[in-house]
């Protein structure tokens, strides 16, 4: 029974975060005083970039009705909710009239295989690593463990630029900021190559740095915390082979707090890869993200930033799904 | 007085990591803090001939050569320095602050306050930070400048992390039985919040201010790759805009990319150091 | 002279996690200490909630239900005035001395603390006090001063311990498991300071312990404590020696004392329960009826009321007027 | 199973290295010779620091930094075959001596179970050599044989209370009917009655497999309940070891003596004296015998010299210099 409890009440958690995010950015446009919609529009006439004016008249009434101008507080509330969980922001200012949710979906494929093929690589390898590499000898682990203290702080997007200034500039083996500039990518194999070729960098930026990130939090949590343990000490005490108490002390002990670091971990990650997407110009919803804040395409913006709130928690909410699953003491209390 | 800095004095050189990160941090204040006596013009843009490489000279404006919009390397990258420190500075006083403060309130009184902050601080970390700094900024365009910068960094989530810091100490503190002698000795329960409990928590509050610059400092340059930044200002994120935005490495001007990467990457090694290196000096006295 | 100490029906309620399984860690404890220097032993076992007890008579927890009162005075209601008074006479030593002082700080600060705000010396003449105090407990303030509590062995600074509390002349000092971390050859000392301080400054001990062997050495009273209720409450010669509650004729019998003639008898095989611990806290009836070889039908549903027998008070069916006692 | 077994410590040096180029050092174990007997019950009595564990730790060959043994052997002869457990590489006692010649219960027993494996997997991972079947089979048996219900196999360890859990590593211990079980502080954190439980189960199997138990404890109380033999340690070094009722009735060291007399028991109120001072730094010991400034006795040959580990009667042995002159 008491699992279904701690279900429940991660799925409220999961539920709660969403609401008091929008909740937030709901209270935080109250503030915007009205003259700032008549701003904005007149500060994207100015840059000279031509809209069709029947965007311009859609912008400013679904700006109105977004900073709530019109209207009671409490209905306007609920139509913002259901306007932002299921991201109807109605067409997109950049890419006039198609509607914000199409070119967001045109474009979450890109971000979703870069973001989770990147994220679990690193994670499954630094802590693979992680446990095996302070198993060995020190020497070596020290000294990885003195790369990891280096790199681990350090943004994915600061490091892509490093990437860029050795892998494109040094030794030119990829394309300098090229990217991918078709927006629907023909299966060619031209293209495919080529796809592959600009993707390489970004997933590398996020797999180093979280990698080593992911492997400097395993063996750190596995020196103090594991090798600690009494029951650590007594599996050695009984004389069981160092593979097996590897793999069925050392790595499902470490394993339990990494998942939890991951879950704690997933906001900031996804925050990186978007802006890696922007120094690569790779053609995820992080560099749309770019191109909608600099045309100034409030309703794209908004549509990105509440999918990303909502890929977020929904990211979470499987990883506390998935925990009990390889820990007794929570599934059988 | 001259006890606390001989207390730190002592707590620098006892962990190597923090010796090192301090050395290059305190590199890194100089070097800001020489952007006081840059000539008066270094903000105009076109007023130095472009692209000239680093040459070595009197004047250290062309130390690290010019950039395409003609402006010195040397000159901005100072005052970038400069201002991302504050920004950090500004985002981590208050957020560090505020979770001390919610951190002793949520331990000290268990009851519903203690979890409604710790539940409020628990959904605030799983908001991914990015998105609602972009709304704030995208919307207060016009109002935007470097303190009010800071201070949007302390939403969402920066003060949420020392706030479960502190908040585990505390607990784990109140059951202590030096906590019950401190009673019987009639110390009034300000007292011991001041006496044995701030003694504890003035480590941890440190390190969270640490790790706060960092993320402020980071969110910052996120923001300026996105063109969300202060464009007027020069700070390290702006120069990593326009790095992107006028592209220098395709004209082989290496010179104007590398000095803010190394700036960058320079004080995130060096302020997470000293993180670490006070982490474990805490938790060994702690534990002792 | 009315009675020093009184508690009328005290009951606290722990509660694990948010919404988990609440439990009574004190069930419905009533006690009488009249105002003379003696001691008076809680024992039990961990989880018997003898420690809790301890904390609501320090006023440190504020009991569910029930009152506790203090030569006349409800403690938990006291005015401002008051507590400074209650402060004074009623003092604590804890079971582990180097949690008991803030390893950050000087162990004299909190002598010199007590001293000044509690016993209200004049802070010129305080070192002299504290000197003085420190002598009755074998130290001296120079072997005591500016130093850190890691730099005294467990036994000094229990001593230490002591000191504070005595400097308030209280007449009350609880003892929690004052001894139970120092080597038996030291704790033998410390005991006996116990006895030495009720006669010098007629002192009411309250000395909590598992360790019935020191509780009969030195207490005169003695209340047995299972799962947050008394159980039996006398005379220590009677109580540890001709126990009548089924839970201390298990305590007696399963004791391992020092003397292998006792052997044969300690070796005769006894079933181990293997009741889990939290079903016994919200056993409706006598918490010790799962576990209790006497044990009828009534001791499951109700639990039993408070019998006089001799002078002493046994909480059991078995004595109750209609029940023939069977030991 | 052929009868001869025994061990033998002879000159046992060990100590914990607190700074090597500095060789400072807490030196734990000073000169230990012992033999221990087979199919006996041999207690270790001795307070805190005085290293009984570390002695345990070495007779196991469980030396790992910064314990170090400096000199010294320790001769295992059982099932026909001698070893000498420091020589031994760590493989070799992992494959030969662990848990088939001598097995450990380690302190604080209730809490080195796997939290994240079920009971019977701790079993099966032990076993594993034989078909499935059998071998669940003899797991059932032992794990009934301490009391406990085979559903319990099922369970995680945290489902079960301190005691279940606490008979379940004796269990595990006993898995290979081992010559030697050492029992480390086995009831510290345990209530009276439980210990009792535990204490009769430990001797229950002792006679039953007829193999010598060592049990480490600082509780005399124990030690007459259950023990043949007493080897009482202070300071580092082994200070008597005699018959149970000896040690009790007519103790010999007046460390010993010291440590009798300051038991109270139930039912005899006489005054008790416990012993003055406190034991010595063992990073740097005092000279001659380690007692000698808490000793009622000191002479001045004990403050300059070691007294000689003698044998007063069979198998019994003391280190006093109030004994080597008559």
């Amino acid at each position: 029974m008491k699992t279904i409890y701690y279900f429940f009440l991660r799925i409220i958690t999961f539920i709660l975060t969403i609401l008091l995010s929008f909740t937030l950015i709901f209270i935080i446009l109250q503030f915007v005083p009205a003259s700032i919609v008549e701003l904005l529009i007149a500060s994207y006439r100015s840059k000279g970039q031509y809209y069709d004016p029947k965007a311009i008249i859609e912008l400013r009434e679904r700006l109105y009705e977004l900073f709530g101008l019109g209207g009671n507080i409490v209905d306007q509330y609920f139509r913002f909710l259901n306007r932002f969980v299921l991201l109807e922001f109605g067409s997109s200012l950049i890419a006039f009239p198609t509607p914000v949710k199409e070119i967001i979906a045109l474009r979450l494929p890109w971000t979703v295989g870069l973001l989770s093929i990147t994220a679990i690589i690193s994670w499954i390898m630094g802590n693979i690593l992680g446990v095996l590499a302070s198993e060995r000898s020190s020497a070596i682990s020290r000294t990885l463990r003195a790369i990891a203290v280096t790199l681990y702080p350090i943004p994915y997007y600061i490091f892509a630029l490093v990437l860029i200034f050795i892998f494109s500039y040094l030794i030119p083996l990829f394309p300098l900021i090229g990217g991918i500039t078709t927006v629907s990518p023909s299966l060619t194999i031209y293209d495919m190559v080529y796809l592959i070729k600009s993707s390489i960098l970004p997933a590398l930026s996020i797999i180093i740095v979280s990698g080593f990130g992911w492997w400097f939090l395993s063996s750190s949590s596995l020196a103090q915390v594991v090798q600690n343990e009494d029951f650590y000490k007594f599996a050695i005490l009984r004389g069981l082979s160092s593979n097996l108490i590897l793999k069925r002390y050392t790595l499902r002990n470490v394993i339990l707090p990494q998942i939890t670091a991951l879950g704690l971990a997933l906001g900031g990650i996804f925050s990186g890869a978007l802006l890696v997407e922007v120094v690569f110009a790779y053609p995820g919803l992080g560099y749309l993200l770019y191109r909608a804040i600099l045309g100034g395409d409030i309703p794209t913006t908004l549509g990105i930033l509440s999918l990303s709130v909502i890929g977020v928690s929904a990211a979470t909410l499987i990883l506390d799904l998935i925990y009990p699953l390889l820990d007794p003491r929570v599934r059988h209390r | 007085m001259i006890s606390v800095v001989k207390r730190i004095m002592k707590i620098i050189k006892s962990d190597v990591k923090v010796y090192v990160g301090t050395l290059i941090f305190i590199l890194l204040l100089i070097f800001a803090l020489i952007s006081f006596l840059a000539p008066s013009w270094h903000k105009a843009w076109y007023f130095l001939p472009r692209d000239q490489l680093p040459q070595l000279s009197s004047d250290p404006t062309y130390w690290l050569g010019t950039t395409t919009n003609g402006r010195s390397v040397f000159w901005s990258l100072a005052r970038a320095t400069l201002n991302s420190l504050i920004i950090g500075l500004v985002a981590a006083t208050l957020a560090a602050h505020i979770g001390l403060i919610l951190g002793i309130l949520a331990g000290l009184r268990s009851g519903v306050i203690g979890a409604i902050i710790m539940m409020l601080a628990d959904v605030f970390i799983t908001i991914p930070p990015l998105p609602l700094h972009v709304v704030l900024v995208t919307i207060f365009k016009e109002y935007i400048s470097l303190p009010l910068l800071g201070l949007i960094f302390v939403i969402p989530s920066s003060w949420a992390w020392p706030a479960r810091q502190i908040r585990a100490l505390v607990t784990s503190l109140r059951e202590r039985e030096f906590i019950l002698t401190s009673l019987l000795s009639g110390n009034t329960t300000r007292r011991i919040l001041l006496n044995e409990i701030f003694p504890y928590t003035f480590g941890w509050h440190l390190v969270n201010f640490l790790n706060t610059v960092l993320f402020a400092i980071g969110s910052e340059a996120g923001l300026a790759i996105l063109g969300l930044s202060l464009m007027r200002e020069d700070t390290l994120g702006m120069m990593i805009y326009w790095i992107i935005y006028f592209n220098p490495l395709y004209r082989g001007i290496w010179w104007w990319v590398i000095p803010p990467i190394v700036v960058l990457i320079l004080i995130f090694v060096s302020l997470y150091l000293i993180s670490t290196g006070l982490q474990d000096y805490f938790n060994l006295r702690f534990k002792r | 002279m009315g009675n020093l100490l009184e508690l009328r029906n005290v009951t606290k309620i722990f509660r694990y996690g948010l919404f988990g399984f609440r439990f009574k860690a004190v069930d419905n404890v009533s006690l009488a200490l009249e105002n003379k220097p003696l001691i008076f032993t809680i024992a039990g076992e961990s989880g018997s909630g003898k420690t809790t007890l301890a904390r609501i008579i320090l006023g440190y927890h504020v009991p569910d239900s029930g009152e506790v009162l203090y030569k006349g005075k409800y403690i938990h209601k006291l005015q401002r005035k008051d507590i400074k008074w209650f402060r004074r006479e009623v003092q604590a030593v804890f079971q582990d001395p180097y949690a008991s002082f803030n390893p950050l700080k000087k162990v004299y600060s909190y002598l010199h603390e007590t001293a000044v705000n509690i016993a209200g010396i004049d802070r010129r003449e305080a070192d002299a006090y504290i000197d003085e105090i420190l002598k009755a407990v074998g130290l001296s303030l120079e072997r005591v001063k500016g130093k850190y509590p890691n730099e005294f062995s467990g036994g000094e600074l229990q001593r230490v311990a002591m000191a504070r509390a005595l400097l308030t002349k209280p007449a009350l000092i609880v003892a929690d498991e004052p001894v139970s971390m120092l080597d038996a050859s030291l704790r033998i000392n410390i005991v006996n300071m116990f006895n030495d301080f009720r006669e010098r400054y007629g002192i009411l001990f309250i000395y909590i312990t598992h360790d019935l062997s020191t509780a009969y050495y030195i207490s005169d009273r003695i209340a047995i404590m299972y799962r947050g209720v008394v159980v039996e409450c006398g005379p220590v010669e009677k109580v540890l020696t001709e126990p009548l509650h089924p839970y201390t004729q298990t305590l007696i019998e399963s004791l391992p004392i020092p003397d292998p003639k006792a052997r044969e008898k300690w070796l005769k095989a006894i079933k181990l329960s293997g009741v889990i611990e939290k079903e016994e806290f919200i056993a409706r009836g006598c918490k010790y009826a799962s576990r209790c070889p006497y044990a009828s039908s009534k001791c499951f549903e109700e639990p039993p009321p408070d019998v006089a027998v001799e002078n002493r008070i046994v909480k059991c069916w078995l004595y109750s007027e209609q029940e023939k006692p069977l030991s | 199973m052929s009868g001869g077994f025994e061990i033998n410590i002879r000159d046992l040096d060990a100590v914990y290295d607190v700074d090597i180029e500095k060789n400072v050092y807490v030196h734990a174990i000073d000169d230990v010779n012992l033999h221990i007997k087979r199919g006996e019950v041999l207690g270790i009595a001795g307070e805190s620091g005085c290293g009984k564990s570390t002695l345990a730790k070495i007779v196991y060959g469980f030396v790992n930094p910064p314990l170090r043994v400096r000199k010294g052997s320790i001769i295992i002869n059982a099932y026909d075959s001698e070893y000498d457990v420091i020589s031994l590489s760590l493989e070799e006692r992992r494959a030969k001596l662990w848990w088939r010649v001598i097995s450990y219960i380690p302190q604080n027993a209730m809490n080195v179970l796997n939290p994240v494996m079920r009971v019977k997997d701790h079993f099966i991972e032990l076993l594993r050599h034989r078909s499935p079947k059998a071998d669940m089979e003899e797991v059932v048996k032992l794990i009934e044989s301490t009391g406990l219900k085979k559903e319990v196999l099922n369970a995680y360890p945290h489902q079960l209370s301190g005691g279940m859990r606490q008979r379940i590593v004796m269990a595990l211990a006993l898995i290979f009917n081992p010559r030697v079980v050492i029992a480390d502080e086995p009831t510290t954190a345990v209530d009276v009655v439980l210990q009792r439980g535990i204490l009769q189960l430990l001797i229950e199997f002792q006679k039953k497999l007829n193999n010598t138990l060592i049990i480490i404890t600082h509780d005399a109380g124990v030690h007459s309940m259950v023990a043949d033999r007493v080897a009482v340690m202070y300071a580092g070094n082994i200070v008597e070891v005699s018959e149970i009722n000896a040690v009790f009735e007519r103790p010999l060291h007046p460390y010993t003596q010291g440590l009798i007399n300051s038991l109270p028991r139930i039912g005899d109120k006489s005054t008790r004296v416990g012993l003055a001072g406190s034991p010595p730094d063992l990073r740097n010991p005092p000279a001659g015998c380690r007692f000698h400034p808490r000793c009622p006795f000191a002479m001045d040959i004990c403050k300059r010299e070691k007294p000689p580990f003698i044998e007063i009667e069979k198998d019994c042995f003391v280190a006093c210099w109030l004994y080597t002159k008559g």
